[in-house]
Protein backbone atom coordinates (compact mmCIF):
# COMPACT_ATOMS: atom_id res chain seq x y z
CA UNK A 1 0.00 0.00 0.00
CA UNK A 2 3.32 2.48 -0.23
CA UNK A 3 3.62 3.08 -4.28
CA UNK A 4 6.75 4.56 -5.46
CA UNK A 5 6.86 5.70 -8.93
CA UNK A 6 9.71 7.37 -11.37
CA UNK A 7 8.83 10.78 -12.75
CA UNK A 8 4.73 12.35 -12.27
CA UNK A 9 2.11 10.30 -10.57
CA UNK A 10 -0.76 9.26 -12.72
CA UNK A 11 -3.70 10.93 -10.47
CA UNK A 12 -6.73 9.87 -11.62
CA UNK A 13 -5.81 5.94 -12.43
CA UNK A 14 -4.09 6.04 -8.99
CA UNK A 15 -7.81 7.58 -6.71
CA UNK A 16 -9.70 5.58 -8.63
CA UNK A 17 -7.67 2.57 -8.57
CA UNK A 18 -7.55 2.61 -4.77
CA UNK A 19 -11.00 3.37 -4.70
CA UNK A 20 -11.91 0.25 -6.41
CA UNK A 21 -9.39 -1.44 -4.39
CA UNK A 22 -11.93 -0.56 -1.50
CA UNK A 23 -14.96 -0.61 -3.03
CA UNK A 24 -16.53 -3.82 -0.65
CA UNK A 25 -14.61 -2.96 2.58
CA UNK A 26 -17.28 -1.23 3.80
CA UNK A 27 -15.70 2.03 4.69
CA UNK A 28 -17.83 5.14 5.00
CA UNK A 29 -15.39 7.50 4.45
CA UNK A 30 -12.02 8.22 1.95
CA UNK A 31 -10.03 11.02 1.67
CA UNK A 32 -6.89 11.41 -0.16
CA UNK A 33 -4.59 14.23 -0.38
CA UNK A 34 -3.19 15.19 -3.78
CA UNK A 35 0.31 17.24 -3.64
CA UNK A 36 1.14 19.22 -6.96
CA UNK A 37 3.99 20.71 -8.06
CA UNK A 38 3.25 24.88 -7.71
CA UNK A 39 4.74 27.68 -10.05
CA UNK A 40 6.66 29.62 -7.37
CA UNK A 41 10.48 31.32 -6.96
CA UNK A 42 10.59 30.42 -11.11
CA UNK A 43 11.22 27.03 -10.92
CA UNK A 44 11.01 24.60 -13.96
CA UNK A 45 9.68 21.58 -11.59
CA UNK A 46 10.99 19.62 -8.30
CA UNK A 47 12.92 16.44 -7.97
CA UNK A 48 12.92 14.07 -5.39
CA UNK A 49 15.49 11.48 -3.65
CA UNK A 50 13.59 8.56 -1.50
CA UNK A 51 15.45 6.42 1.44
CA UNK A 52 13.22 3.57 0.62
CA UNK A 53 13.96 0.88 3.78
CA UNK A 54 13.33 3.91 6.09
CA UNK A 55 10.69 5.48 4.22
CA UNK A 56 8.78 1.51 4.36
CA UNK A 57 9.70 1.28 8.02
CA UNK A 58 8.11 4.55 8.42
CA UNK A 59 5.17 3.48 6.37
CA UNK A 60 4.52 0.49 8.22
CA UNK A 61 4.44 2.04 11.67
CA UNK A 62 1.38 3.96 10.54
CA UNK A 63 -0.33 1.07 8.94
CA UNK A 64 -0.26 -0.07 12.33
CA UNK A 65 -1.89 3.40 13.39
CA UNK A 66 -4.63 3.08 10.99
CA UNK A 67 -5.34 -1.08 11.80
CA UNK A 68 -5.82 0.35 15.48
CA UNK A 69 -8.60 3.30 14.48
CA UNK A 70 -9.91 0.29 11.41
CA UNK A 71 -9.05 2.56 8.56
CA UNK A 72 -6.70 1.97 6.05
CA UNK A 73 -3.63 4.21 4.91
CA UNK A 74 -2.37 4.46 0.96
CA UNK A 75 0.27 6.35 -0.20
CA UNK A 76 2.04 7.01 -3.96
CA UNK A 77 5.04 9.36 -4.30
CA UNK A 78 7.50 10.00 -7.11
CA UNK A 79 11.42 9.08 -7.38
CA UNK A 80 13.00 11.85 -9.54
CA UNK A 81 12.21 14.67 -11.66
CA UNK A 82 8.27 16.13 -11.31
CA UNK A 83 7.55 19.45 -13.53
CA UNK A 84 4.96 22.22 -13.17
CA UNK A 85 1.43 21.19 -12.28
CA UNK A 86 2.37 17.50 -12.17
CA UNK A 87 1.23 15.83 -8.86
CA UNK A 88 4.54 13.99 -7.26
CA UNK A 89 2.28 12.72 -3.95
CA UNK A 90 -0.36 11.19 -3.09
CA UNK A 91 -1.91 9.83 0.56
CA UNK A 92 -5.40 8.41 1.42
CA UNK A 93 -7.35 7.20 4.47
CA UNK A 94 -10.48 4.38 4.45
CA UNK A 95 -11.87 4.59 7.58
CA UNK A 96 -15.82 3.75 8.46
CA UNK A 97 -16.40 7.11 10.30
CA UNK A 98 -15.70 10.78 8.93
CA UNK A 99 -14.07 12.04 12.19
CA UNK A 100 -11.49 9.33 12.04
CA UNK A 101 -10.65 9.67 8.43
CA UNK A 102 -10.88 13.52 8.92
CA UNK A 103 -7.84 13.56 11.84
CA UNK A 104 -6.07 10.84 10.75
CA UNK A 105 -4.70 12.16 6.95
CA UNK A 106 -4.05 15.48 8.80
CA UNK A 107 -1.99 13.91 11.41
CA UNK A 108 -0.16 10.98 8.95
CA UNK A 109 0.39 14.24 6.02
CA UNK A 110 1.87 16.32 8.89
CA UNK A 111 4.45 13.51 10.14
CA UNK A 112 4.73 12.51 6.41
CA UNK A 113 6.54 16.08 5.81
CA UNK A 114 8.08 16.24 9.25
CA UNK A 115 9.40 12.78 8.81
CA UNK A 116 9.57 10.94 5.80
CA UNK A 117 13.06 10.42 3.69
CA UNK A 118 12.21 12.49 0.93
CA UNK A 119 14.63 15.05 -0.29
CA UNK A 120 13.08 17.60 -2.24
CA UNK A 121 15.28 19.61 -5.09
CA UNK A 122 13.95 22.73 -7.64
CA UNK A 123 15.20 22.06 -10.79
CA UNK A 124 15.47 25.83 -12.25
CA UNK A 125 17.60 26.45 -15.54
CA UNK A 126 19.12 22.70 -15.55
CA UNK A 127 20.06 22.85 -11.95
CA UNK A 128 19.28 20.58 -9.33
CA UNK A 129 18.92 22.92 -5.68
CA UNK A 130 18.30 21.25 -2.72
CA UNK A 131 15.27 22.79 -1.13
CA UNK A 132 16.68 23.15 2.34
CA UNK A 133 14.71 26.06 3.79
CA UNK A 134 11.80 24.30 2.77
CA UNK A 135 12.71 21.00 4.36
CA UNK A 136 12.85 19.74 8.32
CA UNK A 137 15.50 18.17 9.96
CA UNK A 138 14.12 14.83 10.92
CA UNK A 139 13.14 14.69 15.19
CA UNK A 140 16.70 13.96 17.02
CA UNK A 141 18.98 15.75 14.18
CA UNK A 142 21.96 16.92 15.52
CA UNK A 143 23.01 13.80 17.50
CA UNK A 144 26.60 13.32 16.18
CA UNK A 145 27.14 17.45 15.96
CA UNK B 1 33.95 -2.47 9.00
CA UNK B 2 31.18 -0.19 9.25
CA UNK B 3 29.65 1.28 6.21
CA UNK B 4 28.60 4.82 6.79
CA UNK B 5 26.22 6.19 4.09
CA UNK B 6 25.24 9.96 3.30
CA UNK B 7 21.85 10.91 2.23
CA UNK B 8 19.91 12.89 -0.26
CA UNK B 9 21.72 16.46 -1.04
CA UNK B 10 24.91 15.05 1.19
CA UNK B 11 27.68 15.28 -1.71
CA UNK B 12 29.82 12.71 0.16
CA UNK B 13 30.71 8.70 -0.92
CA UNK B 14 30.19 6.41 1.61
CA UNK B 15 32.50 5.10 4.23
CA UNK B 16 34.07 2.38 5.45
CA UNK B 17 35.21 2.79 9.35
CA UNK B 18 36.68 0.82 11.96
CA UNK B 19 34.67 2.05 14.55
CA UNK B 20 32.39 0.75 17.77
CA UNK B 21 29.99 3.22 18.57
CA UNK B 22 28.75 6.46 17.29
CA UNK B 23 31.00 8.82 19.50
CA UNK B 24 34.52 7.36 17.67
CA UNK B 25 32.00 8.32 14.05
CA UNK B 26 31.01 11.58 15.90
CA UNK B 27 34.66 12.30 16.37
CA UNK B 28 36.11 11.38 12.78
CA UNK B 29 32.94 13.52 11.03
CA UNK B 30 33.65 16.74 12.87
CA UNK B 31 36.98 17.04 11.74
CA UNK B 32 35.44 17.46 8.27
CA UNK B 33 35.17 21.41 7.43
CA UNK B 34 32.07 20.41 4.87
CA UNK B 35 30.33 17.80 7.10
CA UNK B 36 29.65 20.32 9.90
CA UNK B 37 26.52 21.70 8.44
CA UNK B 38 25.24 18.38 7.84
CA UNK B 39 25.86 17.31 11.50
CA UNK B 40 23.87 19.86 12.93
CA UNK B 41 20.85 18.96 10.97
CA UNK B 42 21.03 15.66 10.14
CA UNK B 43 19.10 12.61 11.77
CA UNK B 44 21.32 9.08 12.21
CA UNK B 45 19.87 5.70 11.21
CA UNK B 46 21.99 2.00 12.37
CA UNK B 47 20.91 -0.83 10.15
CA UNK B 48 18.08 1.64 8.82
CA UNK B 49 15.82 2.30 12.49
CA UNK B 50 16.54 5.97 13.63
CA UNK B 51 18.52 6.73 16.72
CA UNK B 52 18.11 9.11 19.65
CA UNK B 53 21.12 8.20 21.52
CA UNK B 54 25.10 8.49 20.80
CA UNK B 55 24.80 5.11 23.28
CA UNK B 56 24.73 2.54 20.33
CA UNK B 57 27.30 -0.31 19.52
CA UNK B 58 28.52 -0.92 16.27
CA UNK B 59 29.73 -4.12 15.26
CA UNK B 60 31.07 -5.42 12.20
CA UNK B 61 28.86 -5.46 9.35
CA UNK B 62 26.67 -2.49 10.57
CA UNK B 63 25.29 0.14 8.53
CA UNK B 64 25.24 3.95 9.58
CA UNK B 65 23.10 6.32 7.19
CA UNK B 66 22.82 10.75 7.88
CA UNK B 67 19.59 11.91 6.62
CA UNK B 68 19.83 15.69 6.57
CA UNK B 69 16.50 17.85 6.56
CA UNK B 70 13.25 16.64 4.85
CA UNK B 71 10.77 17.80 2.45
CA UNK B 72 8.48 14.72 0.97
CA UNK B 73 4.99 15.55 -0.89
CA UNK C 1 -19.08 23.67 -8.28
CA UNK C 2 -22.07 22.41 -7.20
CA UNK C 3 -23.27 18.96 -8.96
CA UNK C 4 -26.25 16.99 -7.54
CA UNK C 5 -27.01 13.58 -9.56
CA UNK C 6 -29.93 10.89 -9.69
CA UNK C 7 -28.86 7.96 -8.16
CA UNK C 8 -25.19 7.25 -7.26
CA UNK C 9 -22.35 9.15 -7.91
CA UNK C 10 -19.62 7.83 -10.49
CA UNK C 11 -16.28 8.47 -8.25
CA UNK C 12 -13.45 8.10 -10.33
CA UNK C 13 -15.09 10.16 -12.80
CA UNK C 14 -16.08 13.00 -10.85
CA UNK C 15 -12.48 12.95 -9.07
CA UNK C 16 -10.72 12.84 -12.48
CA UNK C 17 -12.64 15.72 -13.37
CA UNK C 18 -12.18 17.75 -10.55
CA UNK C 19 -8.69 17.09 -11.25
CA UNK C 20 -8.47 18.21 -14.14
CA UNK C 21 -10.33 21.25 -14.56
CA UNK C 22 -7.82 22.74 -11.88
CA UNK C 23 -4.91 21.03 -12.94
CA UNK C 24 -3.72 24.30 -14.67
CA UNK C 25 -4.91 26.30 -11.45
CA UNK C 26 -1.38 26.08 -9.46
CA UNK C 27 -3.19 25.07 -6.70
CA UNK C 28 -0.39 22.64 -4.34
CA UNK C 29 -3.42 20.47 -2.70
CA UNK C 30 -6.54 18.99 -3.58
CA UNK C 31 -8.32 17.55 -1.12
CA UNK C 32 -11.74 15.28 -1.96
CA UNK C 33 -14.29 13.35 0.67
CA UNK C 34 -15.82 10.66 -0.28
CA UNK C 35 -18.91 9.48 1.32
CA UNK C 36 -19.86 5.69 0.84
CA UNK C 37 -23.43 3.77 1.77
CA UNK C 38 -22.06 1.45 4.49
CA UNK C 39 -23.77 -1.45 5.81
CA UNK C 40 -25.44 -1.62 8.72
CA UNK C 41 -28.78 -2.12 10.67
CA UNK C 42 -29.53 -4.38 7.65
CA UNK C 43 -30.12 -1.53 5.47
CA UNK C 44 -30.01 -2.21 1.17
CA UNK C 45 -28.98 1.30 0.63
CA UNK C 46 -29.86 4.68 1.96
CA UNK C 47 -32.46 7.50 -0.36
CA UNK C 48 -31.92 11.71 -0.22
CA UNK C 49 -34.01 14.37 -0.69
CA UNK C 50 -32.50 17.65 -0.95
CA UNK C 51 -33.83 20.79 -1.21
CA UNK C 52 -32.19 22.64 -3.15
CA UNK C 53 -32.81 26.56 -3.04
CA UNK C 54 -31.20 26.61 0.67
CA UNK C 55 -28.22 24.01 -0.20
CA UNK C 56 -27.25 26.56 -2.84
CA UNK C 57 -27.27 29.28 -0.91
CA UNK C 58 -25.39 27.28 1.80
CA UNK C 59 -23.16 26.40 -0.54
CA UNK C 60 -22.41 29.90 -2.36
CA UNK C 61 -21.54 31.14 1.24
CA UNK C 62 -19.07 28.27 1.48
CA UNK C 63 -17.36 29.04 -2.03
CA UNK C 64 -16.89 33.00 -0.65
CA UNK C 65 -15.19 31.33 2.32
CA UNK C 66 -12.90 29.57 0.11
CA UNK C 67 -12.10 32.55 -2.26
CA UNK C 68 -11.04 34.12 0.97
CA UNK C 69 -8.56 31.86 1.79
CA UNK C 70 -7.14 31.88 -1.26
CA UNK C 71 -9.28 27.98 -1.92
CA UNK C 72 -11.96 26.42 -4.19
CA UNK C 73 -14.65 24.06 -2.84
CA UNK C 74 -16.46 21.71 -5.39
CA UNK C 75 -18.90 19.20 -4.10
CA UNK C 76 -21.45 16.46 -5.28
CA UNK C 77 -24.25 14.70 -3.99
CA UNK C 78 -27.10 11.97 -4.82
CA UNK C 79 -30.73 12.71 -4.71
CA UNK C 80 -32.91 9.83 -4.13
CA UNK C 81 -31.48 6.02 -3.44
CA UNK C 82 -27.79 4.99 -3.26
CA UNK C 83 -27.55 1.30 -2.27
CA UNK C 84 -24.75 -0.55 -0.22
CA UNK C 85 -20.93 0.29 -1.41
CA UNK C 86 -22.43 3.05 -3.71
CA UNK C 87 -20.90 6.51 -3.26
CA UNK C 88 -23.40 9.50 -2.36
CA UNK C 89 -21.32 12.63 -1.45
CA UNK C 90 -17.97 14.17 -2.34
CA UNK C 91 -16.37 17.40 -1.43
CA UNK C 92 -13.31 18.15 -2.99
CA UNK C 93 -10.80 21.62 -1.60
CA UNK C 94 -7.83 22.81 -3.99
CA UNK C 95 -5.86 25.43 -2.08
CA UNK C 96 -2.09 26.68 -2.39
CA UNK C 97 -1.22 25.37 0.96
CA UNK C 98 -1.82 22.27 2.49
CA UNK C 99 -2.67 23.60 5.83
CA UNK C 100 -5.48 25.17 4.33
CA UNK C 101 -6.73 22.39 2.48
CA UNK C 102 -6.79 19.85 5.46
CA UNK C 103 -8.61 22.41 7.69
CA UNK C 104 -11.21 23.59 4.96
CA UNK C 105 -11.86 20.45 4.60
CA UNK C 106 -12.35 19.54 7.68
CA UNK C 107 -14.72 22.56 8.74
CA UNK C 108 -16.87 21.80 5.08
CA UNK C 109 -17.60 18.44 6.03
CA UNK C 110 -18.73 19.32 9.54
CA UNK C 111 -21.02 21.96 8.61
CA UNK C 112 -22.21 20.19 5.43
CA UNK C 113 -23.29 17.40 8.22
CA UNK C 114 -24.82 20.13 10.41
CA UNK C 115 -26.74 22.41 7.66
CA UNK C 116 -26.52 21.29 4.34
CA UNK C 117 -30.65 20.63 3.16
CA UNK C 118 -30.19 17.43 2.81
CA UNK C 119 -32.88 14.35 4.28
CA UNK C 120 -31.25 11.01 4.86
CA UNK C 121 -33.79 7.77 5.13
CA UNK C 122 -32.51 3.80 5.48
CA UNK C 123 -33.68 1.97 2.58
CA UNK C 124 -35.09 -1.39 4.02
CA UNK C 125 -37.12 -4.22 2.85
CA UNK C 126 -38.80 -1.84 0.46
CA UNK C 127 -39.38 0.93 2.73
CA UNK C 128 -37.92 4.42 3.24
CA UNK C 129 -37.27 5.11 6.67
CA UNK C 130 -36.30 8.79 7.68
CA UNK C 131 -33.29 8.39 9.62
CA UNK C 132 -34.25 10.78 12.69
CA UNK C 133 -31.61 9.29 15.38
CA UNK C 134 -28.76 9.98 12.64
CA UNK C 135 -29.98 13.69 11.58
CA UNK C 136 -28.79 16.51 13.08
CA UNK C 137 -31.60 19.66 13.78
CA UNK C 138 -30.48 23.01 11.82
CA UNK C 139 -29.13 25.67 14.27
CA UNK C 140 -32.27 28.24 15.63
CA UNK C 141 -34.31 25.17 15.36
CA UNK C 142 -37.56 25.09 17.27
CA UNK C 143 -38.68 28.90 16.41
CA UNK C 144 -42.03 27.56 15.88
CA UNK C 145 -42.52 25.64 18.89
CA UNK D 1 -51.20 34.72 0.72
CA UNK D 2 -47.91 33.55 2.36
CA UNK D 3 -47.21 29.63 1.30
CA UNK D 4 -46.30 26.90 3.82
CA UNK D 5 -43.99 24.42 3.02
CA UNK D 6 -42.87 21.16 4.87
CA UNK D 7 -39.68 19.56 3.64
CA UNK D 8 -37.92 16.19 3.45
CA UNK D 9 -39.62 13.57 6.06
CA UNK D 10 -42.52 15.89 7.52
CA UNK D 11 -46.10 14.19 5.69
CA UNK D 12 -47.64 17.34 5.15
CA UNK D 13 -49.11 19.30 2.07
CA UNK D 14 -48.07 22.76 1.70
CA UNK D 15 -50.65 25.43 3.22
CA UNK D 16 -51.82 29.13 2.13
CA UNK D 17 -52.02 31.44 4.81
CA UNK D 18 -53.36 34.65 4.89
CA UNK D 19 -50.88 35.52 7.95
CA UNK D 20 -48.79 38.25 8.72
CA UNK D 21 -45.78 36.81 10.84
CA UNK D 22 -44.15 33.91 12.39
CA UNK D 23 -45.67 34.56 15.88
CA UNK D 24 -49.25 33.59 13.64
CA UNK D 25 -48.02 30.87 11.70
CA UNK D 26 -46.58 29.24 15.06
CA UNK D 27 -49.96 29.33 16.86
CA UNK D 28 -51.91 27.60 13.89
CA UNK D 29 -49.07 24.97 13.57
CA UNK D 30 -49.08 24.42 17.24
CA UNK D 31 -52.66 23.42 17.08
CA UNK D 32 -51.91 20.48 14.82
CA UNK D 33 -51.04 17.52 16.93
CA UNK D 34 -48.88 15.91 14.35
CA UNK D 35 -46.92 18.56 13.88
CA UNK D 36 -46.01 19.26 17.64
CA UNK D 37 -42.41 17.10 17.07
CA UNK D 38 -41.33 18.47 14.28
CA UNK D 39 -42.13 22.32 15.19
CA UNK D 40 -39.22 21.51 18.13
CA UNK D 41 -36.71 20.11 15.79
CA UNK D 42 -36.89 22.55 12.48
CA UNK D 43 -35.72 25.33 11.30
CA UNK D 44 -37.47 28.00 9.58
CA UNK D 45 -36.70 29.62 6.02
CA UNK D 46 -38.85 32.75 4.87
CA UNK D 47 -37.93 32.83 1.08
CA UNK D 48 -35.15 30.39 1.08
CA UNK D 49 -33.72 32.51 3.89
CA UNK D 50 -32.94 30.79 7.50
CA UNK D 51 -34.37 32.66 10.00
CA UNK D 52 -33.56 32.93 13.62
CA UNK D 53 -36.39 35.02 15.05
CA UNK D 54 -40.39 35.40 15.04
CA UNK D 55 -39.89 38.72 14.72
CA UNK D 56 -40.18 38.76 10.89
CA UNK D 57 -43.09 40.54 8.53
CA UNK D 58 -45.10 38.27 6.11
CA UNK D 59 -46.58 39.81 3.05
CA UNK D 60 -48.35 37.78 0.56
CA UNK D 61 -46.90 35.58 -1.91
CA UNK D 62 -43.76 34.95 0.81
CA UNK D 63 -42.50 31.66 1.65
CA UNK D 64 -42.09 30.02 4.78
CA UNK D 65 -40.27 26.49 4.67
CA UNK D 66 -39.71 24.22 7.69
CA UNK D 67 -37.04 21.84 7.45
CA UNK D 68 -36.89 18.94 9.98
CA UNK D 69 -33.03 17.76 11.23
CA UNK D 70 -30.77 17.36 8.62
CA UNK D 71 -28.62 14.69 7.19
CA UNK D 72 -26.27 14.64 4.25
CA UNK D 73 -23.33 12.61 2.88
Amino acid sequence: MLYLYDGPLNVPTILKEWYEQEAKSNYGAYIPFVGTVRSEDNIDGLSFDIYEPILRSWFEAWKQKAKAKGAVIKMAHSRGDVMLHESSYIAAVFSPKRRVALEFIDEFVEDFKASAPIWKYDLKNGKRIYALERSTAIKGSGLLS
Amino acid sequence: MVRVEFLGPIQKKPLELDISNLNELAKILQEDKEMQPWLENSAVAVNDTLVSSRDVALKDGDRVALLPPVCGG
